[in-house]
This record gives structure tokens, C-alpha cells and sequence, in this order.
């Protein structure tokens, strides 16, 4: 244990030797970039957190945001190839820059700038945890490496025997089943239960003039349907038949979320005339 | 470092080693001055009647299990299995069809017959090869063995009964009879006699696990 | 049958062994009635101070060189798989975080995963798949080995160092896989048990004595 949190004062104290600062070059050299050297956006943040020499909880964001912008700029400025990630990334502390400079307006909808800088903390906090305890385990003692099992294994010989439970009964059955499948060599292919795409809008098309307001398309589905290769079938060709309609003209349709139930309306003539 | 550590270091090299190893090769891990013989002394006094025990083979040392318990390591296996379909199918198309080349059987039961399916019964010792047949490509023939007559108490391959018995015994419920070929099945076909065979037949498998 | 040997026979099938034995597959090879938790406290005790230790590993128990010699013996050459960063710590996050899905290995390392990285940890038999969330887009989740805990020395994934720590600063809650939660405001979905794989799972668990 000693020995990691030594590492760990190690680590702090002396800068990541892939970001090399140093105070005697101008102010444009400061940063030398190893771009190679990082494993993406958040190994950059890591590092240059780092630099800043306290409890991550602490860092400074604004700081950290502007030694970000300037391991990009450098980057580019060397035209080393830089990965979306690093882009998307520059791109959102930009955002978030800006969101911390300016006065917060209350938006119930958005993450107050605070709340971002926060979560963006969490991330390079559980980063660096998982990477200690990575580190840790590393350096417990491993077999094969600093302690070993029996060298020369003495191995367990098995000889095994199989016995086969048979009797004449099974035996004879299954030479009699062989027979009938010989002498019946019908051919049948059952009928699928299929719901029609035709009768599924002749449905919709009925019941959207008796609803009102948005409904869930499920609720359109004809109920009790036991057969579950029909209740399949319903469903699909009930789906078309809202997009048939949508397309045509006579329904709108609202999804709020991946997965969400599917919402439709029906679209009258006369109502298109009123609203448009 | 004492005795005690040294001997400690041997048990360590010795578990550890894949091969035997020379007292010398020992000394090499122990301060200089140490007696690797008296200490591989002490160590196989130590193990004298544990489960393992220190060995000399060839002039080098190794731990070994000791003699008296050398059956922990050989296990014989009694295992019941339940044949597959196709394997019991297949076994009552040799009864009935025997000498039956693969071939045949496979047209018999209109699917492939899979090796594992005839190695199954051959492990089992209820068919066997009977030799090779005199045709091109002289396919082996397969038959029923004595072992398969004991199995279910029949005298004869001609003891099963025919496929009239058979419905007459209800297996063949269902089914017109006359559209089934009656002749086919009375019984194994006269065919000139096999060759015998060359090659040994072994049963059971021998299986290392490590 | 005496206790004593008792003691020689799980001595020599322990010993005989390279992967940890379970006290189940002892028992299988010891008189009825007798208590092989019992014998394994006692062998362990024998072995306390040799240069050869019986530890308990995966909830199974092994004979292992003594971690003390470990200067003696450890080998730095060769044979040491020299695991790039990615792949050290990828194994940590599905170790403290399994199960656990590729896009979350991607979520909390902030990159995504090469191919290769997993497949290094499941070529060493350290990580496996465990089967599939029941969330949209069914993805297979990983977790760890018995080899990954007989490697560590590790009695089960709950003696991982820091565990509690890691838990306790929230580090190992649901990991919210929007690729860019910064800005999402996804709740953290809701951990769902996850599917048993349809196919065999590795066979390393069973491979014992059987």
C-alpha cells in the first residue's frame, strides 16, 4: 500500500511527461503534444487536471477548459491528425465555457452550468479511481509471475466407460416411428394467421373518426388476440397502416422517445382548413 | 539464512519446477557454504508420509504423489447415457437391414448418418463392422453384435419381429400397411460374405485432464 | 479410513493439481461422512510456514509457492504478457464494474474500445461474456474468470481492493451510456438482470476433476 500512495505523490508532483511545460520558452511553446500518447479527451483532461496539483474535486473547469483548448489549438497548429473525440470534446467545454461566464438564466429544461462542471469532475474522478485500482491490482502478486502453482502437474487419467440404457420397447418404437415417417410423406405447410395490411387501415381509418385526441396506436390493436404469430401480425401491419395514413395525409403522428408508445391522430379535412 | 529458510526455498524451486532438478542446480538459489544434500535429506524425511513425497530419479529430485495413493489419479468412469434419436434409430436399421453399409443407411433414413452417430453404438458394442462388401469402393458393412442380442434378450437377429407383427402389436398405428414394403423387411437379406476386417476395434477412450 | 488419511489423499490430489480444487471434488474422493473443511484447515496449517502455501482461490483451494519467495522466483522475462494501458484498464473497469457492457467500458475511459483489447483479456481467460442486458439493443455484458481470480490470488470479485471505496464514492453506479451524458439528463437506466447466454459458457469453471 506504501508503495502506491508513493506513486500517487509521484504522479502529482511531476508533470505528465507527455505534457511538457516549461516557463523559460515563449508563451506558444509552452505545450508540447503528444497526441499519441493520450487515449482520448478524458485521458487528456486527466493529465492536464493534473497540473494542477490539487484534490480533483478542486480543479479549477475554467482552467482546465483553457489548458484543453490549448492542447487542441497546439495540435492542430502542429497538424497532427486529431480524432473526432478531441473535436466534440473541444467543442462542448467551449460550450461550457461560455455557459460558465455567463450569467445562468434559469431554464427548467437545461443542466445549470454548475451541474455540467460537476458531472464533467465526476468523470475524471471515476477515471482516476478505476486507474488506481487498476493499478493496484497490477502490482498484487500474480501467479506466474510472483508466485506458482505446481510446476510439473501430475494430470488425472480418466477411463471412461459408457453404458447405454436401451430397451427392446424404445428400440422397436423407434424403428416402427422410422416406418410411419416412410409411409406418410405428406407434405403439409400450415397457413400463417396473417392480418392484412388492408384490413389493418380499413381499421385505423374506422376508428380515428371515432377518437378525438392523440391516442396511443396500441389501443387501436383488436384485443384478446391469443394467436401470438397473429397478435405479430396485427401489430405490423397496424404500424404500416398508421404510416400509410400519415403518408396519405389522414393522421399525424408523435413519438416522444426511443421505444415510446407511438401516438395518432386523425387529420379531417375541414380541421386542415380551420387550423391552416 | 537459516536451515529453515533454505529448506523453504527448495520446497518452493522443487513444487515450482517443471522438471526434476540436481542438487546443484539447487545450491545455485542458496547461500554460498549451503549443504543442498543434507537439506533435500530433511525435506524428503519431511514428506515421508505425506501424500507427496520427495524423489530422487536419475540423480535429480522431484516431488511426486506417493505410490500408495497413485489410484487418485487413475479414475475409471461409469456413465449411463441416453442414446439420441437418430443414434436408436439408426441401431434398429442395422438390426433389420444388417449387413447395412452407411450408405444404406443413409438412404434408409433419408438423412446423413453422422460418424458419431455409428461410433456410439460401436462404443456401446451393439453393432460392429462386419467386413467390406465386394462392390466399387467396397463400403463397410455394419451388424449387430452379441452383446446387442443380450442387450434385449433375443436369440437371433430373426427373433425381431417383422414389421405385420409389429402392427399387429400396435407400433404401426396409423399407417396403411400396404403402402409399406413388407419384403424389404423380413429379416437380413442373403449377401455374399463379408471380407472380414483388418483394423482392431478399441471401446473405451482414454482421456487426459489436466 | 483415518483422518489422517484423510489428509494425505486431499494432500496429493491438491498437490497433483495446478488449478484450484474445490472442496466438493475433494469430498467426492473421501470416505462418507468425512469433513474435508475441516482437513483443509489442518493442511493449511501444516503448510503455514513451508516454502509452499495452500491458499484458498475462487472459492476453491490450491497449493502456491509461498508470497514471500516471490524474489526468488518471479520472472520477469518472456512469458510476462505485457498488457498495453487500454487493456489494464479496461480489466478493472469490467472487473469492478461487472456486469458490464462495451459502450460502458467506452462511457467511463471516454474512448472507444479497439477490438483487440477485449479480445487480449478473453485470450488469457480473464474476462468472458456473461450475456445480454434486457435493454434496447440486447448488448452482451462481461465479467471475470475464475482464472482472472486464481491469477490475482482473489477469493471472489467482492475481495477486490478498494471495492467498498469505489462504491462508496458512487463511482460504481449505473454508468449512463448516452456516449456524451455531459449532456444528456438520461436518468441512469434502470439495471436490469441480465439474459443467460445462449450458448455454453466457458467451460474453465468445471474442469477440475471430473
Amino acid at each position: 500500500m506504501n508503495d502506491l500512495i508513493d506513486n500517487d505523490i509521484d504522479e502529482f508532483e511531476m508533470p505528465d511527461p507527455r505534457l511538457v511545460r516549461s516557463d523559460d520558452i515563449g508563451d506558444d511553446e509552452r505545450l508540447i503534444v503528444d497526441i499519441e500518447g493520450f487515449e482520448g479527451p478524458l485521458d487528456v483532461l486527466l493529465a492536464l487536471s493534473r497540473t494542477q496539483k490539487v484534490d480533483l474535486k478542486r480543479i479549477s473547469i475554467l482552467e482546465l477548459v483553457k489548458q484543453y483548448l490549448e492542447f487542441v489549438n497546439k495540435a492542430r497548429a502542429l497538424r497532427l491528425e486529431l480524432a473526432a473525440d478531441y473535436l466534440v470534446m473541444a467543442a462542448w467545454l467551449a460550450y461550457l465555457k461560455s455557459r460558465l461566464l455567463l450569467p445562468e438564466e434559469d431554464n427548467e429544461d437545461e443542466l445549470s452550468a454548475e451541474e455540467l462542471a460537476a458531472r464533467l469532475t465526476y468523470q475524471l474522478e471515476r477515471l482516476n479511481a478505476i486507474r488506481e485500482r487498476a493499478a493496484i491490482l497490477m502490482s498484487r502478486n500474480q501467479i506466474g509471475r510472483d508466485i506458482f502453482p505446481r510446476g510439473a502437474p501430475e494430470p488425472v487419467i480418466v477411463t471412461r466407460h459408457h453404458t447405454y440404457e436401451l430397451s427392446i420397447y424404445e428400440l422397436l418404437k423407434a424403428y416402427a416411428e422410422h416406418k410411419t415417417r416412410e409411409a406418410v410423406a405428406d407434405i403439409r405447410i400450415h397457413k400463417r394467421a396473417v392480418y392484412t395490411l388492408d384490413q389493418a387501415i380499413d381499421r385505423l381509418s374506422d376508428m380515428l373518426g371515432l377518437a378525438l385526441d392523440w391516442t396511443d396506436l396500441e389501443q387501436f390493436l383488436p384485443q384478446n388476440i391469443k394467436d401470438q404469430q397473429m397478435a405479430k401480425s396485427i401489430k405490423a401491419s397496424m404500424f404500416s397502416a398508421s404510416l400509410e395514413m400519415a403518408k396519405m395525409g389522414k393522421a399525424d403522428l408523435v413519438q416522444k422517445q426511443i421505444f415510446g408508445p407511438l401516438f395518432i391522430r386523425g387529420r379531417k379535412q375541414e380541421e386542415e382548413e380551420d387550423n391552416g | 539464512m537459516d536451515k529453515q529458510e533454505q529448506m523453504r526455498i527448495c520446497e518452493a524451486l522443487l513444487f515450482a519446477s517443471d522438471r526434476p532438478l540436481s542438487s546443484i542446480a539447487l545450491a545455485e538459489q542458496l547461500p554460498e557454504g549451503s549443504d543442498p544434500d543434507a537439506i533435500l535429506a530433511e525435506l524428503q524425511q519431511k514428506y515421508e508420509h505425506s501424500g507427496v513425497n520427495l524423489v530422487e530419479v536419475a540423480g535429480k529430485w522431484m516431488f511426486q504423489t506417493a505410490s500408495d495413493l497413485s489410484f487418485l489419479l487413475r479414475k475409471e468412469e461409469e456413465k449411463e447415457r441416453k442414446l439420441s434419436r437418430a443414434a436408436v434409430e439408426t441401431l434398429a436399421i442395422v438390426a433389420y437391414h444388417q449387413p447395412v453399409t452407411r450408405a444404406e443407411i443413409e438412404e434408409i433414413r433419408g438423412v446423413t448418418v453422422s460418424k458419431g452417430t455409428l461410433d456410439v453404438l460401436m462404443e456401446a458394442v451393439w453393432i460392429r463392422p462386419l467386413g467390406r462388401r465386394r462392390t466399387p469402393g467396397r463400403p463397410m458393412t455394419y451388424g449387430t453384435t452379441e452383446d446387442f442380442l443380450v442387450q434385449f434378450g433375443l436369440n437371433s437377429v430373426k427373433d425381431l419381429p417383422g414389421l405385420a407383427e409389429l402392427k399387429a402389436a400396435g407400433f404401426l398405428d396409423n399407417v396403411n400397411t400396404s403402402r409399406l414394403n413388407l419384403l424389404g423387411d423380413e429379416g437380413p437379406d442373403e449377401e455374399q460374405p463379408d471380407l472380414p476386417m483388418d483394423d482392431d476395434e478399441s471401446s473405451s477412450e482414454e482421456q487426459v485432464i489436466s
